[in-house]
């Protein structure tokens, strides 16, 4: 187990997440594919934790990217009832006029 | 060489199970590959010596889909009948920049020169973030709590389509709020 | 012995029963419980759940059909049994049991029917599926609802997994645009009124419309239970209803899921229906009514599940300005079995009036739309309609 | 990740065996009560559980229109597989088959995965009784889940450690059910939620024709109806540990006495069951964040102070 085996496997897990929040158009699935792309992030700090400067306050980067993916979850499920109420969709084509 | 092949096994989990969140005919069977996907993960983060942080992510992670999973149902409709759905728009390129990154990211993970390792983990990791916590690093922390309660306040405000006039009457003045569905305390 | 045969012989010490009642055969089906609770058997919640599928009654052919589908439905080993009247109980569980046992019987039964998967139970009275795996089913002559049949053809172009078309959206009361779900609750659910079916219209488990039916029975019952019986004296009248209050309360405590003074209120019903003086149950009554009324979880699990207007009109019910609830439905009962079983009075409420059963029936849409599941069944159980006298009324129709 | 110390590969194989016989203890006792209502000789309830499992091995399984069968079979086997990773961080004497430092997280993360599990025992089998229990189950989740977490959080704080072995070891000279009550009650009451057992049991309630259990039989419903108690188990075991003092006690060697107090706390949540109505998630939810939250809140706090200023 080595650095770079452990980044190319984050890589791989953060493109597929890349993939699936570009290419889905159901605002859950969006946020699914946002979700797999921080567990990439996670997966490589981690290993960037442990390879190279296993201090401490590292750790709490790592607590930080949770908190972030949580704040992610709740705001995309917030805006997913929003403009499932608002236009009876949940597509995020149908909600491009909000980009103005 | 154990721990390059658990390590093997738990990545090779990780992505196919991510892999499948969008491949799969239903929305429960993706919502529960993403939950396998980062039960892997925080696996990997346990060889890590990671205990805490690992069994967090597991825990917070499960939590999350299956909360997911209801919206997944509420939104979308599928019955557990595998229903053939591709709800995907611009594929190609969305496929062609998810490579292109790929190959950058590990491009990079493979050439730049990694800097040898400083300094060594603590003996007890999970006493370690607990004081860093509260010691250096909690000015971070500090930040994230006051972030973590406006989502929860800006979440509740942006999904819920009731305010306290509809609840309680256009001079508040209601003995018991008007809720579809009555609580346990009435309040 | 060998390791099979003891498997079995232990299986049927605790055999799962899952009782239908045909309209008008309630008091075989109270002598079924009581037989069940005596020999430590169980009364199944589903058809999933149960050995023995227990007909009481000679079921109309609608409920027939319903009986039929159920039966498809028991995982097996399994065996069937129709019960008609209360002297029957006792023989037709043993024959059940033995049928039980047969092994060769019970293979047999296996290799004959259908290895398809079977519906869902909630799927008991129809339609909407059209998938060829079922065509099978299908053939013999069922009745299709309106409103399924619009489903259908709705979503014909649509790809339908098994045989099932996706569910179309509606506006629910949180304003969201939520899936509509089509369910029948009953005829077949444990704390049901007999032969009563719902068909709902369910966004999650909230209830946006629902529409009653009463699945009526072949033939009257006679003799047995409280209709078709003119010749009783006062005292029979007070033991029945004592019987009947008792049984109704046994059907809320048991959906309000308290399971202990739920089988308390069907001990004293038992009781009754098996000959004990009343005058030696009312202290059992008492105390009975003593923990339900002051229970304040029940209280509080309870508070503000009220039945509408639906007895605004009645004896019962009028100069009230409050609806009623559910709970002062239940303590009321209570009350009532106690005075009676106690006090040489006459029933208060007569179980014979169609107009009032036929009245609650048509109160069940609107005191249903907007309630959740959980709150429907605690209405409907509280109604206490008596469907066999509806069935009744509307022979001469069908 | 693991600390061996303790570690007994004997242990590894008994461990399931012990909770299985406290499981099926429960249900005997279950047994016992329901048939002392009915009025049958208690012999005959005691041995209800057994012919209870011969019916079931008995039973086949059975598969419904279109069901997710894969995902169905996963949740039906869930609930013993999570209540055994429970088993593994409780120590019960001598005995521990991993003492690892963070096992009160773990006991939390094991039942989080309990939503995940009675979810997909709800949707698999393409049911709308079974999925409203599976919804029932998870509105219910959310309303338990903080309170017992913070309910978790208190021994730990006041053993300054989420190793198990060290909470056990903290309570030498005063068991924390004396000085934090609150957490303890809300932990029991976790327990029962997390087993949709007793007055917390609407996901699999008669009302929807047994709700999650609708459609299941034969070996799946076995082993839901196994993992139910076995989840009651852990979770009586894990109270012992945290709160009861563990294996401390007089005359006894500690891993009988660690047994003895699961089995008492295990026949106390038996008992309740017989006694309370059910407690619907919808009324739950109030009660839970603006009461049960802030008292158990209050809880963690006094106890944070007192070891503060104890040092």
């Amino acid at each position: 187990m080595t650095l770079q085996l452990v980044l190319i496997a984050a890589a791989a897990l953060f493109c597929v997440g890349l993939y699936g929040a570009l290419s889905q158009q159901v605002v859950v699935m969006v946020m699914m594919g946002l979700e797999l792309m921080l567990n990439g992030v996670i997966l490589a700090a981690a290993a960037f934790w442990w390879f190279l400067a296993p201090t401490p306050d590292g750790q709490v980067l790592l607590l930080v990217v949770i908190a972030a993916m949580t704040v992610e979850m709740a705001m995309g499920f917030a805006v997913a009832t929003l403009l499932h109420r608002s236009r009876g969709s949940d597509m995020t084509d149908s909600a491009t006029d909000l980009s103005g | 060489m154990l721990s390059t092949i658990v390590f093997s096994v738990l990545a090779v989990i990780a992505l196919a199970s991510g892999i499948a969140v969008f491949r799969v005919d239903s929305m429960a069977r993706a919502t529960y590959a993403l939950a396998v996907s980062f039960v892997a993960v925080g696996a990997l983060l346990l060889m890590f010596d990671l205990d805490y942080i690992g069994v967090i992510t597991i825990l917070m992670m499960v939590m999350e889909m299956a909360i997911m999973a209801i919206y997944m149902i509420m939104f979308m409709g599928m019955n557990p009948a595998l229903m053939p759905m591709s709800m995907v728009h611009n594929k190609r390129w969305s496929a062609i920049l998810a490579v292109g990154t790929f190959l950058l990211l590990a491009g990079g993970a493979l050439l730049v020169p990694w800097p040898a390792r400083s300094g060594s983990p603590a003996t007890d990791l999970t006493a370690s973030l607990g004081e860093a916590i509260m010691g250096s690093k909690m000015l971070v922390m500090l930040t994230v709590s006051p972030i973590l309660f406006a989502t929860i306040v800006a979440a509740l405000v942006l999904a819920n389509p009731r305010g306290r006039y509809d609840r309680w009457g256009d001079d508040l003045q209601r003995a018991r709020p008007d809720d579809p569905q009555q609580g346990g305390l009435g309040k | 012995m060998g390791l099979r045969a003891s498997i079995a012989l232990g299986a049927v010490q605790s055999i799962h029963v899952l009782v239908v009642e045909v309209p008008g055969w309630g008091a075989t089906r109270m002598r079924v419980e009581a037989e069940l609770a005596r020999r430590g058997w169980t009364a199944a919640r589903s058809p999933a759940d149960a050995d023995v599928l227990l007909v009481c009654g000679v079921p109309g052919k609608k409920l027939e059909s319903v009986c039929a589908r159920i039966w498809s439905q028991l995982p097996g080993p399994r065996a069937r049994v129709a019960v008609h009247n209360a002297s029957d109980v006792a023989s037709g569980l043993e024959k059940a049991a033995a049928e039980l046992l047969d092994e060769g019987r019970q293979q047999g039964d296996a290799r004959t029917r259908s290895h398809q998967p079977v519906e869902a139970s909630d799927e008991i009275e129809h339609v909407g599926h059209g998938g060829s795996e079922e065509s099978a089913e299908h053939s013999k002559p069922m009745d299709m609802d309106m409103d399924a049949e619009m489903d259908m053809s709705m979503d014909m172009d649509m790809p339908m997994p098994g045989g099932i078309p996706l569910a179309s959206g509606g506006p629910d009361r949180d304003g969201l645009e939520m899936d509509v779900l089509h369910v029948a609750l009953g005829p077949v659910l444990p704390h049901w009124p007999a032969g009563l079916v719902v068909h709902c219209a369910l966004q999650g488990d909230v209830i946006v419309s629902a529409e009653p039916d009463v699945l009526p029975a072949a033939l009257q019952p006679n003799n047995d239970g409280p209709i078709g019986n003119n010749s009783r004296s006062a005292h029979d009248e007070r033991r029945s209803t004592v019987a009947r209050l008792s049984d109704a309360a046994v059907q809320v405590l048991a959906l309000a899921g308290w399971s202990y003074a739920a089988g308390r209120a069907r001990r004293i019903r038992d009781e009754v229906a098996a000959g004990t003086a009343l005058v030696d149950v009312a202290a059992d009554l008492d105390s009975l009514a003593r923990s339900v009324s002051r229970s304040w979880l029940l209280r509080w699990a309870l508070n503000g599940i009220t039945v509408g207007d639906a007895f605004a009109n009645t004896g019962e019910g009028a100069g009230r300005h409050e609806p009623e609830t559910v709970r002062g439905r239940l303590i009321g009962w209570l009350d009532e079995a106690r005075r009676i079983a106690r006090y040489n009075t006459e029933a208060y409420e007569s179980p014979d009036n169609p107009e009032l059963q036929r009245s609650l029936l048509d109160a069940i849409p609107q005191l249903l739309s907007g309630t959740d599941v959980a709150t429907a069944r605690l209405i409907v159980a509280s109604l206490a309609i008596q469907t066999a006298q509806i069935a009744q009324a509307r022979e001469p129709r069908t | 990740m693991t600390d061996a110390a303790g570690t007994n590969p004997a242990w590894a194989l008994l461990a399931p065996v012990v909770l299985g016989l406290l499981a099926l203890a429960a249900a005997a006792l279950n047994g016992i009560l329901v048939a002392r209502a009915e009025g049958r000789t208690l012999r005959s309830g005691a041995a209800a559980p057994v012919f209870e499992v011969a019916r079931l091995m008995r039973q086949r399984r059975r598969t419904t229109v279109a069901a997710d069968v894969l995902l169905w079979r996963i949740g039906c086997s869930g609930l013993v597989v999570v209540a055994l990773l429970k088993t593994a961080v409780i120590p019960v004497g001598p005995w521990v088959l991993a003492d690892i430092p963070v096992a009160i997280v773990w006991f939390n993360a094991m039942d989080v995965m309990v939503w995940a599990v009675v979810w997909l025992i709800g949707w698999g089998a393409n049911s709308a009784y079974s999925l409203i229990g599976g919804y029932r189950f998870l509105a219910q989740a959310v309303s338990y889940e903080l309170p017992l977490m913070f309910a978790l959080v208190t021994p730990a704080v006041a053993a300054h450690s989420l190793r198990v072995s060290d909470v056990i070891a903290a309570q030498q000279e005063l068991w924390f059910i004396v000085w934090m009550p609150v957490a303890f009650v809300v932990f029991c009451l976790s327990v029962v939620a997390f087993s949709s057992w007793g007055p917390f049991a609407t996901a699999a309630s008669g009302d929807i024709a047994g709700g999650i259990l609708t459609e299941v039989s034969g070996v799946d419903r076995l082993l839901i109806l196994a993992g139910r108690y076995a989840l009651l188990t852990t979770g009586a075991a894990f109270a012992v540990a945290l709160f009861l003092g563990g294996g401390a006690g007089p005359l006894l060697p500690d891993w009988l006495w660690t047994l003895v107090k699961t089995l008492l706390l295990l026949a106390a949540f038996v008992v309740v069951r017989h006694r309370l109505p059910e407690v619907r998630p919808d009324r739950l939810a109030e009660v839970a964040w603006m009461i049960v939250l802030p008292v158990v809140l209050l809880q963690t706090l006094i106890v944070s102070i007192v070891v503060a200023v104890r040092g």
